[in-house]
């Protein structure tokens, strides 16, 4: 049973003895129920900190800002970060350690296991709950217990668990400096059940479905903004390169590609969503922040997960639980499948 | 068109063939050269290697109107680069099964080890791409939009 | 005018506006949306909706806007062909009272000095037909701070009022309003003064309902000024991920961009495009040569909220926020701007 | 022009002259409109240049208003339009959109000396100002100009310079020593603190790199010229040219429209987000 006195005291420690130079955690939000990240470098604050299945952020985004902030400081404070990750924030972390965009001794991982539970799909809950206001959700044996005006209530997990949550592979972190909490592995009988419905639709049916989904897509770049290893300075879909220097030749500047045009429409949002997709074949760890942000309820993450599935399938490849791996496209076997090649 | 064409007799299909200039370019002029007739549907973009083909060229192809794409390479073990046409092979995979499951049909995508030896064969798959591409008619799902401005 | 129309009628007077575009809410599993509604399937709207995600500005700001087409050669003549948006003209009904008061500050900001004919066009077409909130949309609705209230009537040409007992109370507020409101068969009937009362309580109970409050907002200004330079910036931004719902979502963010876009080279054929904008991403004010006026999450966190409060107090005297709470309930990381300027 | 403010006016380049070749390249564009419009605009303000297929760029007007025949602008090669721009000969077409912003109030400074400071490819802002004072001497007190650039290969206009020095003092510069130079070497401020004498009755107007526009005015502000007195030009990234695009704000205020010339008593309370 993962105590949050636990992960206070851990935190507390580290920031106490100075090893860190501040540490990510999550806090209880003003703006509704879900957590906010909190960024603590005063030993005093930990009290801030919450643990509970409202904790969806997946706080190893932050690392990622953190290297840009030290890359424009003249005298940066080398110190790791601490970060509060949950099993999927960890495989994050490994990815960027496999990566080389991070070294080990940047984070200091405090590893919260989420023993046979995980984190809530607020969606889900809206749905069940319409008026009945949840305040609190916290992880109790098999079930969540929520908090509201009226009293709490037991609901069993499935109900309102996130789906990534059902159909992760290690809710337990995989990299840590400390653990809290016990290596549990949930039950899954198939960790791509929920590609099923639109792998069974005929091609056209496919393109009926995403075709709605895309033609949604505001291009607010939240799901590309909130991922950890969308990390690029250079993005393909951006008009122009944020790279800059003053070294950058104004050719260099004036032959940056523009692949698509920046308004949304399902061509442009379709090309966006697919190579981000791509990107993140065999990166991508499937944490559903990029479908947990989307504010017009795109299942942007049924498209890493695809890429999840063929990686595994085809080329036995699962990302991020071993940094020393090489990556999924920078490796092949001679026996990959080529069936479809004429 | 005339009125009593029909739509699969009326459309000739445009492809954009990524070539590996090493192999599959060379057996595209081969066929030239040794007059073998294929269908004048394709637009060949001579690259490196099959390797160098970013996911990006293929949408790009398919965002401005492609109605097939053709990625074709050395056969295994023959690559100028000892390996770039296995990195294509598992690359050019996972956006296949991508751009399938949102829903492209999956005959528009294809790739192809042709050598610089096997003008028939590379005369063989385009007639073939061809002739599979007509009854699907124009590639409209990746298309962008030209279309006035919707009200 | 001030009638009375049953929920089960309002499908019947949308039929009857043939000869305009409406926009509505629909409902998309968890979300609303406004979506144009085909004439015949008035039944998708879904009016006893909270308020929809993205907001309806879209009506009259669209994310993709073509200013003129072009044809020629850069090396002899060009020829350039306006494409003002048709004049056909466009409802949105049931709109929020903060939705619509944006659109009404945006009025104001796109005819003020040089006129935009685009938003402008699209404008005088456009009907605003208001659903009042009687209990808030949001947990995070604050539109009574920011000079704005659940039945407002800024910006609306008619104001429907949920009576309860399947009713809509519905006030036309301009002569615009009036002409939709002039069908055949008419499916409004006159308004019962007891129903004219129970309006006005409903009007009365819907502000009492709003919780989430800006603190002391006569001298927000000064306090904003006292605390541009402060690290309150820099700490309320550290979670700041740049992506662009705050804007996107926002009814009355207009900020946009203009890019050309090319369809054929020889000869040279394309379009100048007006697309949204978005002042959270880094490339908003990027020169060419790599300088950025505002670099850093911290700068860009305070241009929004010193634009939405300050600036336009500045040179409109108003607030270019309406209090709909969607930046509020939206941030991914829950950046909060009431919160913020409470602490100030 | 159009009633349609973002509607771009067809226009053909008619000269261009190569001032500075290199990395950091400029050319000087004379412009006339295809229609023969004419366009009336002030010292100072700007004008949209459309280079259809690439986009816009918001470029100062370096002619002066009372030249009638052609508009010219004096270009950096630097981003996606201006590089184009670049590749653009003569009697190809372009697109102008404007004029834009507010321009120099040369009306106010009747009687007045004029000191114009100029840096790079700041002079091209001034140059139109510089001209017009020039042209109405006798209206003005004592006209000088202090011009630097990186080497003297980096100065623009330079034939026109040395033409200007029969009509008033030039002095200019280069930021490190070179062969037959010898004029001042160092930068444009340190020349200023040498050349500019006791600012009584002066008006000084400065442009160039935003580094060299700081030092100059603290070199001003120590010579004893007082906030009202020093203008200078702003640019930021603008995309429409009338205050609606959002992104070329300093605080309240939008650079396109009630910019690009600041005097330094208005520029010192607004954010220095520029």
């Amino acid at each position: 049973m993962v105590k949050l006195e636990d992960i206070k005291k851990e935190a507390k420690k580290v920031l106490e003895e100075g090893k860190v130079k501040y540490l990510i955690g999550y806090k209880r939000s003003t703006n509704g129920l879900l957590a906010a990240p909190v960024f603590i470098s005063d030993p005093k604050e930990v009290d801030q900190l919450i643990w509970e299945a409202t904790c969806v952020q997946n706080l190893s985004r932050f690392l990622v800002d953190e290297k840009r902030k030290k890359a424009r400081e003249k005298d940066p404070d080398n110190r790791p970060v601490a970060v509060i990750a949950k099993g999927c924030d960890t495989r994050a972390i490994m990815v960027l350690l496999q990566e080389k965009y991070i070294e080990r001794e940047d984070v200091y991982i405090i590893g919260v296991s989420c023993e046979n539970a995980g984190v809530i799909d607020e969606r889900k809950l809206n749905r069940k709950f319409k008026e009945k206001k949840p305040e609190k959700v916290l992880f109790e044996q098999d079930n969540f217990s929520i908090a509201t005006k009226h009293g709490k209530i037991q609901v069993p997990q499935e109900e309102i668990l996130a789906e990534r949550c059902i159909e992760c592979k290690a809710n337990f972190p995989v990299i840590y400096d400390v653990l809290v909490g016990e290596k549990i592995t949930r039950k899954c009988d198939n960790y791509f059940q929920s590609l099923e419905t639109v792998e069974s639709l005929s091609p056209d049916a496919r393109w009926d479905y995403w075709k709605e989904q895309f033609d949604r897509c505001i291009r607010c770049y939240a799901c590309r903004s909130v991922c950890p290893m969308c990390y690029c300075d250079e993005c393909v879909v951006d008009s122009i390169n944020l790279a800059v220097t003053v070294d950058t030749t104004a050719e260099e500047k004036a032959q940056k590609i523009r692949w698509i045009e920046k308004y949304p429409d399902v061509s442009e949002n379709l090309f966006y969503h697919l190579i981000r997709a791509l990107h993140l074949a065999g990166r991508c760890i499937d944490c559903g922040e990029c479908e947990r942000v989307c504010p017009v309820n795109i299942p942007i993450r049924h498209l890493n997960k695809k890429m999840e599935k063929e990686a595994q399938d085809r080329f036995d490849y699962e990302a991020g639980l071993d940094a020393d791996k090489p990556s999924l496209v920078s490796s092949f076997r001679d026996d990959d499948p080529q069936d479809f090649i004429m | 068109m005339t009125m009593t064409a029909t739509r699969e007799e009326a459309f000739e299909p445009r492809i954009v063939a990524f070539l590996c200039k090493w192999c599959s370019s060379a057996g595209s002029d081969l066929a030239g050269v040794s007059r073998m007739q294929y269908p004048p549907n394709i637009v060949p973009i001579t690259v490196m290697c099959s390797g160098s083909v970013s996911p990006l060229f293929v949408l790009s192809a398919f965002n401005k109107g492609a109605d097939g794409v053709l990625v074709s390479g050395c056969h295994p073990g023959d690559c100028h680069y000892i390996k770039g046409n296995y990195y294509a092979r598992r690359r050019i995979l996972l956006l296949k099964e991508l751009m399938e499951f949102v829903g492209i049909e999956p005959q528009r995508f294809k790739m192809s080890w042709v050598s610089a030896a096997e003008g028939a064969k590379f005369t063989g798959i385009i007639g073939e791409f061809v002739e599979e591409l007509k009854p699907l008619g124009p590639q409209t799902r990746f298309k962008r939009s030209l279309a006035a401005q919707e009200a | 005018m001030e009638k009375i129309i049953t929920k089960q009628s309002v499908p019947e007077w949308i039929k009857k506006l043939e000869d305009y575009t409406i926009y509505a809410p629909i409902k998309n599993e968890d979300s609303w949306s406004f979506e144009v509604v085909e004439p015949r399937q008035p039944e998708v709207i879904d009016l006893n909706y909270l308020n929809s995600s993205p907001s309806p500005k879209k009506v009259v700001f669209p994310p993709k806007e073509v200013f003129f087409e072009f044809t020629g050669s850069i090396y002899d003549r060009m020829e350039l062909k306006e494409t003002l948006p048709e004049g056909r003209p466009q409802v949105i009904l049931g709109i929020r009272p903060c939705d619509a008061a944006a659109i009404s500050r945006m009025d104001e900001f796109f005819s003020e000095d040089v006129k935009d004919p685009y938003y402008l066009t699209r404008r005088e077409n456009t009907i605003l037909v208001g659903l009042v909130c009687n209990t808030p949309p949001s947990p995070n609705c604050f539109c009574t701070s920011v000079g704005g209230s659940p039945h407002g009537k800024t910006g609306l040409d008619i104001l429907m009022t949920d009576l309860g007992d399947d009713l809509y109370y519905v006030e036309s507020l301009t002569q615009k309003g009036v002409q939709i409101m002039d069908v055949p068969d008419k499916p409004f009937r006159q308004a019962k003064s007891e129903e004219r009362s129970k309006m006005r309580k409903i009007h009365t109970d819907s502000v009492k309902n709003i919780t989430r409050e800006i603190k002391d907002m006569d001298t927000i200004g000064t306090r904003l000024d006292n605390v541009f330079n402060s690290s309150l910036w820099e700490e309320e931004s550290m979670g700041c991920l740049r992506c662009g719902i705050c804007t996107y979502l926002c009814p009355s963010c207009h900020c946009f961009d203009v890019n050309d876009e090319i369809s054929s080279t020889s000869p040279l054929e394309g379009k100048r495009v007006r697309t949204w904008d978005n002042c959270q991403f880094p490339d908003f004010t990027m020169h060419s040569s790599g300088h950025n006026p505002r670099p850093e999450r911290a700068s860009r966190l305070r241009q929004r909220i010193f634009h939405k409060i300050r600036y336009s107090q500045q040179n409109f005297n108003n607030y270019l926020c309406t209090g709909c709470g969607r930046c509020v309930s939206n941030c991914p990381v829950g950046i909060n701007m009431i919160e913020i300027l409470n602490k100030i | 022009m159009n009633s349609n403010v973002y509607l771009p006016e067809p226009a053909k380049i008619i000269r261009i002259k190569e001032e500075v070749q290199g990395q950091r390249a400029i050319k000087s564009f004379r412009t006339q409109f295809l229609n023969g419009n004419r366009f009336s605009y002030q010292c100072g303000q700007c004008a949209m240049l459309s280079v259809f297929g690439k986009g816009e760029s918001m470029i100062s007007i370096s002619s002066a208003p009372n030249v009638e025949d052609y508009l010219q602008f004096s270009i950096l090669k630097t981003g996606r339009v201006t590089t184009a721009l670049h590749e653009m000969e003569e009697g190809d077409v372009i697109g102008i959109r404007g004029p834009f912003g507010n321009g120099f109030p040369l009306q106010e400074w009747k009687g007045r000396n004029l000191t114009f400071i100029g840096g790079g490819i700041g002079l091209a802002p001034l140059w139109g100002l510089l001209h017009t004072a020039v042209k109405n001497k006798e209206e003005y007190g004592d006209l000088t100009l202090l011009y630097g650039a990186r080497t003297s290969k980096d100065l623009v206009f330079r034939d026109e310079l040395y033409e200007l020095k029969k009509d008033i003092p030039v002095h200019l510069s280069v930021d490190t020593e070179e062969e037959g130079w010898d004029e001042f070497v160092g930068f444009v401020p340190q020349n200023v603190k040498e050349k500019v004498t006791w600012p009584q009755n002066s008006i000084a107007i400065t442009c160039g790199p935003p580094i060299m526009i700081k030092f100059t005015i603290l070199a001003l502000k120590e010579l004893g010229f007082e906030d009202d007195r020093i203008y200078t030009t702003v640019e930021n990234k603008m995309k429409c040219g009338i205050g609606k695009c959002g992104r070329c704000n300093i605080g309240s205020h939008y650079v396109c429209k009630n910019g690009p010339v600041y005097s330094w008593a208005e520029l010192k309370d607004l954010p220095q987000e520029y």
